[in-house]
């Protein structure tokens, strides 16, 4: 039995996540004929992936026990910079080097603050947020920057691997490199030991301000590809573009079973809440339940996958109690 | 040419899809399709679907990629709120045979619609503004600021530069504009933006404030502060927001047009085009039901596109004002008229 | 000197690097800004501050207890457009049932949260993050698309934002200003004195210790939601006052507003420690940026954002190195009172009896 | 005469252990009862049913001889059962005499600042610490961390009063001041559970002595009928060699000289030399700074003045990796908060700081090599658990000691700094300890022992350094060093006052 697996929680919260998920796709499937379609399941996550993508870096910045708030921000950065540059003629491929870039240097300032400085990380992402959607409006002011070269659009929007556009093809290979860091390297390992007491990790020689700073630098750099992504796939970047998504992919993150305290989580919780969580849009986009009747559901969802395991619990023991007491 | 005038009884499924969902000029759109929709006997579905405030653009692609995929939709109406982002959903809804009308926001690419249903014509709108102005402020004019919506709203920066490019003329050498600034369509922001105006600017006399959210916000800044003597605040409004406003002097005049009728005539395009009756050309006309005959053009606002132009603007005053806040005595505060 | 290093502490002062910080906030933006020591500057910053620094008073309260309330945007919405509409409907409600509706609605909510959080046992975030969007939804259905608008209100409220409590010189005293003052030093006093206030400490400073020692700890956490709750339902109503318009998305966003004014002012976000003082001046630092910002000349639109964010990561930057620098310094004291330990134990006999 | 508590046929399972195992056990009023057990065998465990904390599978609880139910703790500080866990649990971000307070049941709601902090003044004297009420708890050591969750259980003069290893952090000198208030408390009545491994302070205070093994109770004799043998043997159950002595070792070349090292306002002027296969003891009052210096050797609180020559080389040494990359490995006192990851497995515990020894080729950790390690030291150190995949947490706090020493042992440090290393741990595994400590001088490592435990440090040091409030009293030979000698330094009289 491997040590980072553990069963207990595997039984509580990706089983519940599971059968929960299983509910849902049995739902979708009985409402609407499309669901099953090659085009919509490619849609649902083609409408999400850019999230989804940040989703994998969050979950190890929360496991961490720290997070980042400013990634949103640094999407809508990284696709501005982006839109900037070939604007004024500089060419795509450098453009895109230049935005990873730009995310990498947000990741090296919080990273700074939060590891070396050990600002709180809420505080420190929070003024990137503000601070790098500032800067995302300098570039673009009160323009949209559209007309990117159709190679650019195709990777966003067109299929490349069988009927999978590259964002999807990337959000594949990232989470399984994710996974595998997370629960079978060394640096995941550390990863879980800084989020659960980041002294007794120190005091085991764990490099603890480094992985902090490769984790920051690792987020910087992922949510700047997504921006430039998203750019892809809507073909035009505005100052707004991205913003608002740290909160969405902060609940996907929470909801695959992720502790806000740091410290617990698995790859394959956060696995499921995604797909829970798209197909749940999905199925709702396909009955025509928008707006926020839809974000409602995904919030009962939230708090009822925790509680209802939480009062059968409850529940049980009282009935063992009254059975022993009839006893 | 004839105009075209509709054939009742068809089945067309629609959806209409506004910037997102919750604020009172949506909901008047969708009674505007509504009506149509009965008048027309359409045997399709008319779904009113939207965002979040929060998440409107991305909602929006989200919201139109599904509807893509949908076998049952042959046609969308929409409010675009995310700019040239929302082109490739569009093109995908083209692209499966779908009728795309934009209305109140159009695509500003103009590539991904079929038409823009435009509400007034935006470079009417400037003027529009730019007379309100000096009817305030008087013949000797004045400064005053622009408080607009997001500095990504499509609309309101078309509208800006209808009225930057207004104030070139000679009949409006009095005005002189100081600067425009954003309260991205949120109360607070509006409201201290507003503020910071009266601060950073002393001989400042008006605030135009192209938006429902940022007139009223603005105004009850001026009320708050006791400077409705001396800043007004004029631009597009809601007469049931702004009525308390007008009438006490802080905001004399504004602007605006029916949402109800741009609803309806929307519908009527859509349903026209849908159906097949008419082509998406220049130089076609239509009847609208009781909006009467309209003529798709050339947008002259954009570099590609066609639209129609409903109009005209009422602009309104302490005379009008009441009579517009209280259509029919209940429809906007139903609350307010039963009890006093 | 003694005594006063004994009686106050470093975590007890923290909040006077939190003032030198606005301090040299204010001096900088007077060097920018034409008048800008002026009594207006002060009257714009104190209104605007007011109803964030109630908000952030409440959700200290449950950061205390190592949980997060998300919820209050949608709170203050929901409250606000409750208030009002009820208000409408009754135009010669007693202003102070018109208030005790919005901070009861608002408890209300709040004591779903704290049910949820403390007999459900589910995570607060996770809690707080659905009824957010929840409370949020259900407005949007229950307004139905109608707005609240100044003309339905009765006159007083319309009038209130106006109403000063005194002036001093042309220092206005807003309503509102003093009640967010009031509210701050009414729960700091409750968070000093009352066993209750130190028991929220203890829970958040160490929830197992806490279960230990037999605190009830889950009545209070409760009790923290219900009292973040009612005071979003306060904010409501002066969001209602202020803002006169209020649509369904009144509110939005109000809750990370409300963190980072708490977070800013030095409440330690995984709780036991923070005070109501420096949610005030959390909230006081940040309304300054944000309100400097907007009257600084030459500033554009665009680059307003970025310099914000600028410059409340160098407020917390700076505020972490004063505390830092306090804290040295009393252990230095402290070690020199060790190293004359005559001189020491003389005055500690001295003070103990 | 009726006892005051009676616990009767008590089970308690967790998952893979029966932790209890149809216990019987009585607690009268004025006597003095101690606990004793081997890691693991159930005596927290049992301290935890009586306080509520946990709720037994079976059996029942007797008040002066009435049934109750004890659901949390705090119905059983209302039945007046307070207890001293054996791990710390303070409340760091209020101060000291607020920890002392806060879970007493006082009429009002308000708080009285002044008579708190003059009845917590009160209660830290009659302990004869100097420990400042007003002080944050954040940043005591946890021999100060100890003596307030002491001075808490103390002030809500309760009738019953369990302590859960009390003494195993505290020196001497502290160790008779609680003493001499519990023999105060006793002669009040109070009912007393003490539990300690340190065999000396149960003939010095117990008046009858209940033996745990493996979950079930052994033997409950007056103390006047036990010899130390005879408790250890039913401990154990076999004979065993309580006490170990050091073999005679060459002493090697130089390893390790500290000069003048000094960190502004904790320790000044410390010089000492190490040689390979040399035990330097470092005896000293709570507070000392004797774990202050093994912390700047280790890089975790680096020294600001001063020099340490490692080897024959001058090191700055800046972190603990850096420490670690040297040789060096530091054993730290409090393994719950420093020493373990409580919710991670004791195989990832152990591995860790040597966790590059585990990698693959392609960076993937290598379980199975991971799980050899772990079940050596588990067998080396007799580590009770059902599984080595079972959570650090989950230990007993004997086992949870012996599981940081492993982490430590496998990285085969030069310099081992050890930090008490055998709190809370028992007599058996006490005696592997000093025999592992023993057999890693034997084979030419430096260690540097700290410990509070004075017969420990008199018995296995070569040689020992006094210190006392951040200085250094002296180093005194083997030879030299009596119990008396250190003791005396440590309490501040110099060497040449220094009576024989
Ligand atoms: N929460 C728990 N979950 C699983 N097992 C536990 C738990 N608490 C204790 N145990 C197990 O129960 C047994 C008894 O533990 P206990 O802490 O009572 O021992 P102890 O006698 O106090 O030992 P020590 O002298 O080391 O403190 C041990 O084997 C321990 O691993
Ligand atoms: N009288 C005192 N008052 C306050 N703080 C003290 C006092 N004496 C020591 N300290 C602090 O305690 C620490 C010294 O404790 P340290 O843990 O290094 O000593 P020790 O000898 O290892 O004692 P222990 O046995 O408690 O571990 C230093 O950080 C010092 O600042
Ligand atoms: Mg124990
Ligand atoms: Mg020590």
């Amino acid at each position: 039995m491997p040590p980072s697996f553990k069963w207990d929680s595997l039984k509580r919260w990706e089983t519940l996540l599971a059968v929960v998920l299983a509910v849902v796709v049995i739902f979708n499937i009985s409402q609407s004929s499309v669901f099953l379609r090659v085009d919509n399941l490619v849609n649902l996550f083609m409408l999400h992936i850019e999230k989804i993508i940040v989703v994998l870096i969050m979950t190890l910045i929360i496991i961490n026990g720290e997070i980042d708030l400013s990634v949103a921000s640094v999407m809508g950065l990284g696709a501005c910079v982006v839109a900037n540059l070939y604007e004024r003629g500089v060419s795509m491929e450098a453009a895109i080097l230049v935005g990873l870039g730009v995310g990498a240097l947000c990741g090296i300032i919080n990273g700074f603050w939060v590891a070396y400085v050990r600002l709180p990380s809420l505080a420190v992402t929070l003024a990137g947020l503000i601070a790098y959607h500032g800067i995302a409006e300098m570039l673009v002011e009160d323009r949209s920057i559209g007309n990117f070269p159709d190679w650019f659009n195709q990777l966003g929007q067109k299929a490349l691997i069988g009927p999978l556009p590259l964002s999807l093809v990337i959000f594949f290979i990232l989470f399984i490199i994710f996974a595998a860091v997370l629960h079978f390297s060394a640096f995941g390992r550390y990863v879980f030991v800084i989020g659960n007491n980041r002294e007794a990790a120190r005091y085991s020689g764990v490099r603890v301000r480094q992985v902090k700073m490769m984790l920051y630098i690792m987020s910087g750099v992922i949510a700047s590809l997504a921006g430039i992504l998203f750019a892809a796939r809507l073909g035009a970047v505005r100052a707004s573009t991205a913003e608002g998504f740290e909160l969405d992919i902060i609940t996907v993150v929470l909801l695959g079973g992720v502790s806000i305290f740091g410290g617990k989580g698995t790859l394959a919780g956060v696995g499921l809440s995604i797909m829970l969580v798209l197909c749940l849009r999905n199925g709702m986009n396909l009955l025509s339940i928008t707006g926020n009747t839809q974000s409602t559901v995904i919030g009962v969802l939230l708090i009822f996958s925790v509680l209802i395991p939480n009062l059968t619990q409850d529940f049980q023991g009282f009935w063992n109690r009254r059975r022993m007491i009839a006893k | 040419d004839e105009a075209v005038v509709a054939t009742p009884g068809e089945t067309v499924n629609m959806i209409l899809l506004p910037k997102f969902l919750g604020i009172a000029v949506f909901d008047q759109a969708h009674q505007g399709a509504e009506e149509a929709h009965a008048e027309l006997q359409n045997a399709g579905t008319l779904e009113f679907l939207g965002p979040t405030q929060e998440n409107s653009a991305a909602g929006q692609v989200e919201i139109v990629t599904t509807a893509a995929s949908r076998d049952d939709v042959d046609a969308i109406m929409i409010s675009n709120n995310a700019g040239d982002q929302l082109g490739p959903a569009l093109e995908a809804a083209k692209a499966a045979d779908q009728t795309v009308v934009t209305w109140d926001s159009p695509i500003p690419s103009g590539d991904s619609e079929d038409l823009f249903v435009a509400q007034v014509d935006f470079d009417q709108t400037g003027k529009v503004m730019a007379d309100m102005a000096l009817s305030i402020l008087g013949e000797d004019g004045g400064k005053f600021a622009v408080l607009s919506a997001s500095p990504d709203a499509a609309n309101q920066n078309a509208w800006i530069a209808s009225l930057q490019e207004t104030l070139e003329d000679e009949a409006y050498a009095s005005l002189e504009l100081l600067d425009i600034v954003y309260g991205d369509d949120v109360t607070e922001t509006s409201y201290d933006q507003a503020l910071a105006l009266v601060d950073k600017y002393p001989d400042m006399e008006l605030i135009m404030a192209p938006t429902t959210v940022g007139i009223a916000a603005a105004a009850k800044a001026m009320q708050d502060e006791g400077l409705c003597e001396t800043v007004k605040v004029s631009g597009l409004g809601l007469p049931a927001e702004m009525l308390d406003f007008t009438l006490n002097g802080c905001a004399p005049e504004f602007a605006l047009w029916s949402f109800v009728d741009l609803g309806y005539v929307t519908y009527y395009a859509t349903y026209l085009l849908a159906t097949g009756a008419i082509e998406a050309e220049e130089g076609v006309s239509f009847e609208a039901g009781r909006m009467g005959v309209y003529t798709i053009e050339k947008d002259p606002t954009r570099e590609v596109g066609l639209r129609i132009v409903m109009g005209p603007f009422s602009v309104y005053n302490i005379d009008n004002v009441e009579a517009a806040a209280n259509p029919g005595g209940a429809e906007m505060t139903p609350e307010a008229t039963e009890e006093g | 000197m003694y005594r006063i290093r004994h009686y106050i502490r470093p975590e007890q002062i923290r909040e006077f690097s939190l003032i030198f910080i606005i301090m040299l906030a204010v001096l900088f933006f007077g060097t920018q800004i034409d008048g800008y020591y002026s009594a207006r500057t002060f009257n714009r910053i104190a209104a605007s501050v007011a109803i964030i620094t109630v908000l952030a008073a409440g959700q200290t309260l449950v950061i205390l207890t190592r949980n997060i309330d998300l919820s209050i945007g949608s709170i203050v919405g929901f409250a606000s457009y409750f208030a009002g509409q009820q208000l409408s409907a009754n135009q010669d409600m007693h202003p102070l049932i018109a208030v005790g509706i919005a901070i009861g609605f608002g408890a209300l909510l709040g004591s779903v949260n704290g049910l949820l959080v403390v007999y459900g046992r589910v995570p607060s975030i996770i809690v707080t993050l659905g009824t957010l969007a929840i409370y949020r939804g259900v407005l949007v259905d229950y307004a139905q698309a109608k707005t609240i608008t100044t003309d339905m209100m009765p006159t007083w409220l319309v009038d209130l934002p106006r109403v000063n409590l005194f002036t001093v010189g042309e220092i206005e005293i807003r309503v509102m200003v003093g009640v967010a003052v009031l509210v701050v030093i009414a729960f700091q006093l409750c968070l000093t004195y009352l066993l209750l206030g130190r028991r929220l400490y203890a829970i958040g400073s160490n929830p197992d210790a806490a279960r230990v020692a037999g605190l009830p700890a889950r009545r209070i956490v409760l009790l923290a939601y219900i009292l973040c709750g009612a005071l979003a339902g306060l904010g409501g109503f002066m969001f209602l006052v202020r803002f006169g318009t209020i649509t369904v998305s009144a509110g939005v966003g109000l809750e990370l507003s409300a963190v980072a004014a708490a977070v800013v002012g030095g409440v330690n976000i995984f709780g036991g420690a923070g005070t109501m003082f420096g949610a005030l001046f959390g909230a006081v630092v940040i309304g300054t940026l944000e309100q400097s910002l907007l009257r600084m000349p030459n500033v554009s639109e665009f680059v307003r954002d970025a310099l914000l964010g600028l410059f409340i990561l160098l407020a917390v930057a700076s505020d972490a190195v004063i505390l830092q620098q306090l804290r040295s310094l009393w252990a230095r004291w402290a070690r020199e009172a060790r190293e004359t330990p005559a001189a020491h134990s003389e005055k500690e006999s001295g003070h103990a009896s | 005469m009726q006892p005051i508590l009676k616990l009767e046929n008590i089970s308690k399972a967790f998952p893979g252990v029966k932790a209890l195992d149809h216990v019987e056990f009585e607690l009268f009023p004025g006597e003095v009862h101690a606990l004793l057990g081997e890691n693991g065998a159930g005596k927290s465990t049992l301290i935890k049913i009586m306080t509520g904390i946990y709720q037994p599978d079976s059996g029942q609880i007797l008040l002066d001889g009435h049934p109750i139910k004890i659901g949390n703790s705090a119905q059983a500080q209302g039945y007046g059962i307070a207890a001293i866990y054996q791990e710390p649990l303070v409340f760091p971000d209020l101060n000291v005499a607020e920890n002392i307070f806060i879970g007493h049941r006082v009429k009002g709601a308000f708080v009285d600042w002044r008579k708190m902090y003059r009845e917590a003044d009160d209660i830290l004297a009659r302990l004869g610490v100097s420990l400042d009420a007003r002080s944050q708890a954040r940043g005591l050591t946890l021999a100060q961390q100890q003596t307030v969750e002491i001075a808490k259980a103390l002030s809500l003069n309760a009738r019953v009063l369990i302590m859960d290893e009390p003494t195993a952090s505290l020196s001497a000198h502290e160790v008779e001041q609680l003493f001499n208030l519990t023999r105060v408390l006793r002669e009040r009545g109070v009912a007393i559970l003490f539990i300690s491994h340190r065999m000396d302070e149960i003939f010095e205070i117990a008046d009858r002595v209940t033996v745990f093994r493996d979950g079930q109770q052994i033997s409950s004799k007056p103390i006047a009928e036990i010899t130390r043998d005879g408790v250890i043997q039913d401990m154990v159950g076999r004979k065993l060699e309580s006490f170990f002595a050091r073999n005679e070792h060459e002493q090697g070349e130089l390893m390790l000289s500290v000069r003048n090292l000094g960190k502004r306002g904790i320790f000044s002027d410390i010089n000492f030399d190490i040689h390979r296969g040399e035990v330097l003891g470092f005896a000293g009052l709570v507070g000392a700074g004797r774990t202050d210096v093994g912390l700047a050797l280790f890089g975790v609180e680096p020294a600001d003045s001063g020099e340490i020559i490692l080897k024959g080389s001058q090191q700055q040494i800046r972190s603990p990796e850096q420490a670690q990359a040297l040789g060096i490995a530091y054993v730290t006192e409090d393994r719950r908060q420093l020493g373990l990851t409580l919710p991670m497995s004791i195989a990832a515990n152990i591995s860790l700081p040597s966790l590059r020894k585990y990698l693959s080729a392609v960076g993937i950790i290598r379980r199975k090599a991971e799980q050899a390690t772990a079940e050596n030291y588990r067998q080396r150190l007799s580590i009770r658990t059902p599984s080595i995949w079972q959570e650090a947490g989950k230990l007993s706090g004997g086992n949870q000691q012996k599981v940081v020493l492993s982490k430590w042992l496998n990285t085969e440090p030069q310099l081992l700094i050890l930090d008490e290393p055998t709190r809370g741990i028992d007599v058996g595994a006490k005696a592997e300890v000093h025999h592992i400590i023993d057999q890693l001088a034997g084979q030419g490592m430096g260690i540097m022992l700290i410990s509070s435990d004075l017969p420990e440090v008199l018995a296995m040091s070569d040689r020992i350094l006094v210190m006392r409030e951040g200085q250094q009293m002296g180093i005194f030979n083997r030879e030299e060093a009596t119990q008396e000698v250190v003791i005396n330094a440590a309490m501040g009289q110099s060497r040449s006052d220094v009576k024989v």
